[in-house]
């Protein structure tokens, strides 16, 4: 698998480490243990297009928010996850 | 004809006469040439058996000239080198090379184990799953190892491979799999395109079909043809042509696998070069044109050395300029197998008979068979006559019923060809059927994949240069080349016509799969018995499970299963594809990484200078670290490491602890950050002040824990455990990237740029007096316990001090510049001669942190809360933190969960053992008293007794019971005592001190 | 008709003509005691209790594909009961001791073979860590040895012991560990089962759940039609989240590849189920004579059931830091399987809050191992409606509770089990 | 009191034998040269301040700093892009010091001091590329990867900077490798068995290609 980095370009998969599904926020502070709950064990298991987390740990330390398709491993998107660098703030 | 080669023609082939080679096969000497495989020689030696099969031990010759070769198995080379299961047919030849048949005792021709034969009417399909039951324990004892000795073909070495390895990335536009006419015009039409081109092929010479069978290309013969076309690609700058190269697999993302077989054509690889190489291929576009591959047609004795695949007879008559028979019959269903006639009439050979299973054979056919004086017989091969010497006499079924006999020493065989369509099926796709050529094909490729010419079920030369050609363009026109291809090479039309035949009834053995004997009536048993899915056909049977895959058998396989259960072929449907299309040898696939460059290794700065003292590293990740340095005289590891450890409690002592991950966190958020991340709180933490923090995972369980010192008011020094470095970088950048945007905060792991040393010990103070300016103030008073920040040294080196602790001694951890980290050690000796300085390594660090019951590693094992290490206290209920909901869980705050405590053995001078459990005493052990365990021990030189920290059940309540230790795995029972984990100076005034 | 040397040698005689179908090929009925979704080795050893052990015969199996075609016919053929966490241990005990008696119960030979099972350690952490388990099996009546070097090195010579990355300092070896034939394990309980009265019905593939009003499950909706069913049984590791959505339910469950490798045949080489404990690698030899190897799941979610190179390389290159020796060995065949990857590592075995359908999933990498005792637990559910004593634990609120059971500490980060 | 020396040890210091290795009887494929004791600056924007660090960046070096994965040379520093709004300052002798550097960039920017974290490596010659091929996963492609084009990228599983410097003189092109120091001497062993098919040339250097 080789996923584009929106920073660095294509790489291949060795780069990069898998965290999971992207869908859910983290609960804000004071959230109840049951919206926790879900937030940390019901994750997303599609079959199909999904969005996850992935770290480009091997390039640039970028944690990238990626549309793949589990059933065929094909990436339809790449975008940096919310708050990667100053980038966003910046410009 | 050579009389040291009775079987090669005088002339003609691709060989080099020029270059005679040696070799042997079973101990015998033959000769063979330059460009001949393993197989072609021996037919040039006359040599028809070649192999015993896996199950009945029936002889085997030759089948085929490729690599979907099922029978002409050998053990390739000697020693450690001996390579089973190699097959003849695609071995080149070199001087001196060594073969030797397989799965057989005690010689080729009196294969004694060929008795199983007798037994075959009860080894049948499936035949084990009936039997070997009772009684129970005679299956290892008796029935297996029998099972296991008769199974499997050829003897592995059994000793470490002395060759080497390694592997590559290639980058391209238009990968192409196979040089015949379909690759080599696509690669022609690509590179023209100005594409970046690479084309493998896994033969050791280039042309694929055409090498064999010739036919003429832009007027010109094909050979002619092959000249210009190399000339050409060789002048074009980005088109790479790798022979010797097979590509074995697609995966995702356009990359490509593909061996390359860089010195298997020699006696050993020469100095400083690898046997094969592994390449990852990066493509954008991927044409194949791997051809197709003839497929046999199952009837009894067909597996009778001196029967071959049409295709292949010709190819070494053509090709090798060797005659696999003298007086050959051809039994085919399609035009094709009549090249087999021409080609063998043009050498000279003779033709016994064409049994042709068409209703129609053409006039011109006849014509020629009348004009070389040869039958044609309607209908179709009925039985073998021969053995292990060959074929002697073919039975003929003919149509309407009579029967014939030929007299022939061999027998082409031709059932039509099947599309190679590995590669395009391997990400799962099923292929379609053709009726036309009664053959799957392509239904569909990966992303960016097409197949062209036979792969694609164009069988006529002008239709693969066509495919090719066109694929060729239009691979590098997406892949944005926009150079002119030209025109497309051109040959005249032929046509393929082909009557479907699978199997032909009867008496004997017909084989499907003749490397693991599944014959004709094995299908028909499976399907009696339900086992009608291809899936559990293959299964059952073992059909298509040996080394070639079923290249030459599946497909009969299940048209013969689709015949039986009145289904259609694709109705029935195939197997999954699966990858590597052809196997490959697990030293390529792990390259350069064996043995100690299984993974890479960190060396701590002051690693030289601990090799010197002698010390004794140990592993732990990828570093290696300075277990203890040993002295003249000492008898064991653990008087080395009790000197140290009464070195520093006494004196001082230092110790390499660089392999910490280290975090510069700034930002005027950092505070804010860490607040988040750590269980307590950071942002509160004063600048030069150091502070203990503890991490969880967001499911509430401890991650990792460290000290973290503020240098700046927007700037934290962060430190993880050794094991942990990399991880918790990744988390923080997630905190920072991902969860906590809105914070201000830079992360930057400095874990290489610093070397530091823990300092420790009564004197650690006098010590670093010596190495710091004196303008620094490392009193309490100036520099209390906890205090961090940066200092001058002599010699004007700027560190960075810490007074932290982790012995429980006053001590101070130094961080220099990591290119002087070798510096700074040897200056700590020499300012330290006068305190007794002592080096110390992993192991008393160990011990110290014990002593002082400091979790670490073994404590801190993903399923302990900050409450089972008795770090509760530290959780911050003013603030959110990572983990502080889920951590609140009952069963997580549950009162009888196992906590930190310490343990030590009643009887003092007995050894305590990590993994031993703890159970109530006087009680028998059993899983419900099972109260948790001993997870680290040192012996104390302090307390001179062997202590250790537990996680034991409601531990801190317990303080002061006896209970019992059982260890059943080393046969040891015995009283401990639990205590306060900290067993050092508990009210901590050495450290303060 | 019964299986034996005697029965093989009578049919020898007669062209092998008498053999009748391993299993009927059953016509769904309307309506069933019990149906159980999926024709694994797990979905057909349940039935194969209920009929067996609870009297419970009006029971179908219901299988998308042929029987064995997910899991249960892609694996590694490993059965060990070396687990150190309460629930696991007795629960896989349980299993191995129903291994033990599979091939006389089943009247079929599943080549159960337990020519042991070594865990390789390579430093004083990892052999502290055996320690504890191997004394946890001990104590839960589990054989288990912790060997040291030399006793490493007598029994497996041929381990590079002399120029290792990470040398090879012990073992922890379960002698009754070893390995099973999968297929055969499939065939011998739809054998067994069929015998029974169980139907065993192919290519049925579950579209939906029949639910009454209060919600409860009644039957499934098939491509074969309507079954109704006074209770369903879930056991399709790999599909759980998505048949699980048919029933509108998530769970705490990822889906990952997990590859695993064949060598080509050659003569016995290895004796045992050994893996290494310094990177992904496991290996055993195969009756057949072929290398059977793995290591670690791709590590990303995928329902694809192919795997991609690096997995591949960081496997082999496992197996050559092991064993130098396997180098001109040749891999033959690679595959994927869907794992169902828990949140703690360790399976799910319960009701679940849809009143009628009950639940076995998240095997992690244990599935094949667990099928005898997966199938005796989730039988005993199914007719009792309570937990064998024996999965207790296996409840599927066990993660809201706090009340993992993760033997490697990895918390809920699945592709890290 | 004890005389000290505070004599700075590269990571390679060990390991690097100059002179020939690997192949003999041809010109060497390959040329190692080590680089050793300069000054490396990881300059971080802080949230928002991009732009202002792409300002003082300016004024500081007279050049856009890279804000793309390239590698821009000034005549006393190499700017390589080594993450979003992040860049390595590479120089020699304290001219683009951590000390100088905090304060061009107090307003904007995180720095962090890297002098001592990496050993830099220069690889040449005419199997540089082939060499390469070996432990990279990149494109180094003349197309694909122009002189002045930098990546942060993954060598055996480790993290590197790596960037293609201007062509030797023979017109060869150079690549330079930023390694982790404590994996440096591991790496170079790679290195070294990678090329050594090529026949290789082996040195060190203090001075900045």
């Amino acid at each position: 698998m080789r996923i584009v980095c929106p920073f660095c370009g294509e790489r291949e998969l060795g780069e990069f480490t898998y965290l999971g599904d992207a869908k859910s926020a983290r609960p804000a502070a004071g959230a109840s243990e049951d919206e926790v709950f879900d937030y940390v064990y019901m994750r997303d298991n599609v079959a199909g297009p999904m969005s996850e987390y992935w770290y480009h740990g091997g390039g640039c330390r970028a944690w990238l928010k990626v549309a793949r398709n589990t059933l065929t491993h094909e990436i339809s998107s790449v975008e940096p996850a919310a708050g990667v660098g100053a980038k966003q703030a910046a410009r | 004809m050579t009389s040291s080669q009775p079987y090669r023609l005088v002339s003609g082939g691709l060989i080099d006469r020029a270059a005679p080679l040696g070799f042997r096969f079973d101990g015998k000497s033959f000769a063979g040439f330059q460009g001949d495989t393993l197989a072609s020689a021996l037919i040039a030696n006359g040599v028809k058996l070649v192999g015993r099969s896996f199950k009945y031990h029936r002889p085997r010759g030759i089948l085929t000239a490729g690599s979907e070769e099922p029978n002409a198995l050998v053990e390739l080379r000697s020693g450690a080198r001996r390579e089973p299961n190699t097959k003849a047919t695609t071995a080149e030849l070199y001087d001196g090379l060594e073969a030797a048949s397989q799965n057989r005792w005690p010689s080729l021709r009196h294969d004694l184990m060929a008795v199983n034969q007798l037994f075959a009417p009860i080894f049948v399909a499936g035949f084990y799953y009936k039997t070997f039951m009772w009684p129970a324990r005679f299956w290892e004892a008796v029935y297996e190892p029998a099972i296991r000795r008769a199974a499997g073909l050829g003897r592995a070495a059994g000793v470490a491979d002395p060759d080497h390895y390694d592997k590559a990335w290639a980058h391209c536009d238009v990968l192409i799999a196979g040089s015949g006419p379909a690759g080599l015009a696509a690669a022609l039409a690509a590179g023209r395109g100005g594409a970046r081109v690479i084309l493998c092929e896994e033969d050791f010479a280039l042309g694929g079909r055409l090498l064999a069978d010739g036919g003429m290309i832009d007027g010109a013969p094909a050979a002619e043809w092959i000249t210009r076309t190399l000339a050409e690609l060789a002048a074009l700058p980005d088109v790479r042509i790798m022979t010797r190269t097979t590509l074995f697999g697609v995966y995702d993302g356009g990359t490509y696998g593909a061996l390359e077989r860089v010195n298997d054509h020699l006696l050993s690889p020469p100095e400083h070069q690898v046997r094969q190489r592994l390449w990852r291929i990066v493509a954008k576009r991927c044409v194949v044109a791997a051809g197709a591959i003839e497929r046999p047609i199952v009837f009894a004795g067909n597996d009778t050395p001196g029967v071959m695949m049409a295709s292949a007879m010709r190819t070494y008559v053509a090709r090798y300029a060797v005659t696999p028979a003298k007086r050959i019959a051809l039994f085919t269903n399609n035009e094709d197998g009549w090249r087999t006639v021409e080609t063998a009439l043009g050498a000279g050979l003779q033709i016994a008979a064409v049994i042709d299973a068409r209703p129609d054979v053409s006039a011109e056919r006849r014509a020629l068979a009348a004009k070389a004086g040869f039958a044609v017989l309607n209908g179709s091969v009925s039985g073998v006559e021969g053995g292990k010497d060959g074929v002697r006499k073919i039975a003929v079924s003919l149509t309407g019923g009579a029967r014939a006999e030929v007299e022939a020493d061999g027998l082409a065989v031709s059932g039509g060809w099947n599309p190679a369509v590995g590669l395009t099926s391997y990400h799962r796709g099923r292929p379609k059927w053709q009726d036309d050529i009664a053959a799957f094909v392509p239904d569909g490729a990966p992303p960016g994949m097409v197949a062209v010419g036979a792969a694609n079920g164009a069988f006529g030369l002008g239709d693969c240069l066509r495919q090719g050609f066109a694929a060729g363009a239009a691979a590098a026109q997406s892949a944005g080349r926009s150079g002119n291809a030209g025109t497309s090479p051109t040959a005249d039309e032929e046509a393929f016509s082909l009557t479907p035949l699978w199997h032909v009834a009867g008496k004997g053995k017909a084989f499907v799969d003749y490397q693991h004997d599944v014959t004709a009536s094995d299908i028909e048993l499976a399907q009696r018995e339900g086992f009608e899915s291809v899936e559990h056909l293959k299964r059952y049977t073992t059909l298509g499970m040996a080394t070639d895959q079923g290249k030459t058998s599946n497909v009969a396989g299940l048209a013969i299963m689709a015949a039986l259960s009145g289904k259609s072929i694709p109705e029935t449907g195939t197997t999954i594809y699966r990858p590597p299309y052809v196997p490959v040898a697990i030293g390529a696939f792990a390259g350069h990484h064996r043995d100690e460059n299984f993974h890479a290794t960190r060396l701590t700065p002051s690693h030289h200078w601990a090799a010197e003292q002698g010390a004794v590293f140990v592993d732990t990740g990828l570093w290696k670290r300075a277990q203890w340095y040993p002295r003249a005289g000492e008898k064991d590891w653990l008087e080395s490491v009790t000197r140290e450890v009464k070195a520093v409690r006494s004196g001082v002592g230092f110790c390499d602890v660089s392999t910490l991950g280290k975090i510069d966190v700034h930002g005027p958020d950092a505070g804010a950050f860490l607040d988040r991340v750590y269980i307590n709180t950071f942002s509160n933490l004063a600048v030069g002040k150091a502070r203990y923090g503890l991490m969880l995972r967001e499911d509430g369980i401890v991650y990792d824990d460290g000290t973290t010192s503020r240098l700046a008011e927007d700037h934290y020094f962060l430190t993880t455990t050794t094991a942990k470095a990399g991880l918790v970088m990744q988390h923080l950048e997630f905190c920072r990237q991902v969860l906590f945007p809105e914070f201000d905060v830079q992360l930057t792991s400095v874990s290489d740029q610093w070397a530091q040393f823990s300092i420790a010990g009564p004197s650690a103070r006098e010590l670093l007096k010596q190495v710091v300016d004196e303008s620094e103030d490392l009193s309490n008073e100036g520099f209390p316990f906890m205090g961090a920040r940066e200092v001058a040294l002599h010699g004007g080196i700027r560190a960075r001090l810490f007074r932290i602790s982790f012995s429980g001694e006053m001590a101070f951890e130094i961080s220099v510049p990591a290119r002087y980290g070798d510096a700074l050690v040897r200056n700590l000796m020499l300012a330290g001669k006068p305190f007794g300085v002592t080096p110390y390594g992993t192991e008393a660090l160990g011990v110290m942190r014990i002593e002082k019951g400091h979790v670490a590693g073994p404590e801190l094992n993903g399923t302990t809360t900050a409450a089972d290490l008795g770090l509760g206290k530290m959780m911050s209920t003013k603030k959110d933190f990572i983990g502080r909901v889920m951590a609140g869980r009952e069963a997580l705050v549950a009162p009888d969960r196992q906590v930190v405590v310490g343990i030590k053995p009643v009887d003092k001078t007995r050894r305590l053992r990590s993994g031993a459990h703890i159970i109530p005493k006087g009680e028998t052990p059993g899983p419900d008293n099972d109260q948790g365990y001993v997870t680290s021990v040192c012996f104390s030189p302090v307390l001179d007794q062997w202590i250790g920290l537990g996680l034991v059940e409601r531990g801190r309540e317990r303080i002061g019971e006896i209970v019992h230790a059982h260890d059943p795995l080393r046969g040891e029972d015995y009283d401990v005592e639990l205590c306060s984990p900290v067993f050092y100076d508990p009210d901590g005034g050495r450290q303060r001190g | 008709m019964k299986y034996s040397i005697f029965s093989l040698a009578r049919a020898a005689f007669s062209g092998h003509k008498n053999w009748q179908r391993a299993w009927r090929d059953a016509t769904p009925k309307s309506h069933y005691d019990v149906v159980v979704i999926g024709g694994g080795g797990h979905g057909l050893a349940t039935a194969w209790f209920l009929a067996s052990e609870y009297g419970i015969r009006n029971v179908a199996v219901l299988e998308k594909g042929w029987i064995g075609s997910g899991n249960a016919g892609r694996n590694t053929t490993i059965i060990r009961s070396n687990y150190g966490l309460p629930g696991n241990t007795g629960f896989y005990e349980l299993s191995m001791k129903l291994w033990e008696r599979m091939e006389q119960d089943l009247n079929y030979n599943t080549m159960v073979s337990q020519r042991g099972v070594i865990n390789l350690y390579h430093s004083d952490a990892q052999r502290d860590a055996y320690a504890r388990r191997g004394n946890t099996m001990r104590i839960n009546g589990i054989d288990a040895e912790l060997l040291d070097l030399a006793a490493v090195r007598k029994m497996m010579p041929f381990l590079n012991f002399d120029n290792a990355r990470f040398p090879v300092q012990g073992g922890l070896l379960q002698r009754r560990g070893g390995t099973a034939r999968h297929d055969a394990v499939v065939w011998g309980y739809a054998h067994a089962a069929s015998a029974l009265g169980v139907d065993i019905i192919q290519n049925c593939e579950v579209t939906g759940f029949v639910r009454d009003g209060s919600g409860k499950v009644t039957g499934v909706e098939t491509s074969r039609g309507r079954i109704g069913a006074a209770k369903v049984g879930m056991a399709v590791a790999g599909s759980s989240s998505r048949v699980a959505a048919m029933a509108g339910m998530r769970l705490p469950i990822e889906s990952h590849v997990l590859q695993a490798f064949v060598s080509e045949a050659i003569k016995p080489l290895i004796p045992n189920v050994m893996t290494f404990g310094a990177g992904h690698f496991y290996v055993s030899q195969s009756d057949k004579g072929g290398l059977v190897f793995g290591g670690d799941i791709d590590g990303y979610n995928s329902y694809a059931q192919r795997g991609n190179l690096p997995v591949m390389e960081d496997v082999c290159e496992g197996g050559m830091a092991l064993m130098p020796m396997i180098g001109r060995i040749r891999l033959l065949r690679q595959w994927g399987g869907i794992m169902d990857m828990s949140m703690d590592g360790s399976p799910i075995i319960d009701k679940t809050p849809v009143d009628g359908l009950y639940l076995n999933a998240g095997w992690c990498y244990g599935g094949f191992k667990a099928t005898p005792g997966s199938g005796l637990v989730f039988a005993h559910l199914l007719a009792r409606d309570e937990p064998h004593k024996e999965a207790a634990r296996f409840r599927l609120d066990r993660f809201r509770r706090g009340a993992m059971i993760d033997e490697k500490g990895q918390g809920a980060q699945p592709n890290l089990h | 009191m004890a005389e000290f020396s505070w004599i700075a040890r590269s990571p390679l210091e060990k390991a690097l034998v100059v002179g020939g290795y690997g192949a003999r009887g041809t010109t060497a494929g390959v040329s190692l040269t080590e680089i050793r004791n300069f000054d490396l600056i990881q300059v971080m924007a802080r949230r928002g301040k991009a732009a202002e660090l792409a300002k003082a960046a300016e004024t500081r070096f007279g050049v856009t700093a890279p804000n793309a994965p390239n590698a821009v040379r000034v005549p006393d520093a190499t700017l390589i892009w080594s993450g979003p709004d992040q860049f390595l300052v590479l120089s020699k002798g304290g001219i683009h010091a951590m000390e100088k550097l905090s304060q061009a960039f107090s307003q904007s920017a995180s720095l962090s001091d890297q002098s001592h974290a990496r050993a830099l490596i220069s690889v040449s010659g005419g199997k540089a590329r082939s060499m390469l091929a070996k432990l990279s996963s990149l494109d180094l492609h003349p197309a694909a990867f122009p002189a002045g084009t930098a990546a942060a990228t993954a060598v055996d599983h480790t993290s590197i900077n790596l960037w293609r410097g201007s062509d030797r003189p023979d017109g060869q092109a150079v690549f330079n490798l930023l390694v982790f120091a404590t994996f440096a001497e591991s790496l170079w062993h790679t290195m070294l068995d990678a090329a050594a098919e090529y026949s290789v040339e082996i040195s060190h250097s203090e001075a900045l290609a």
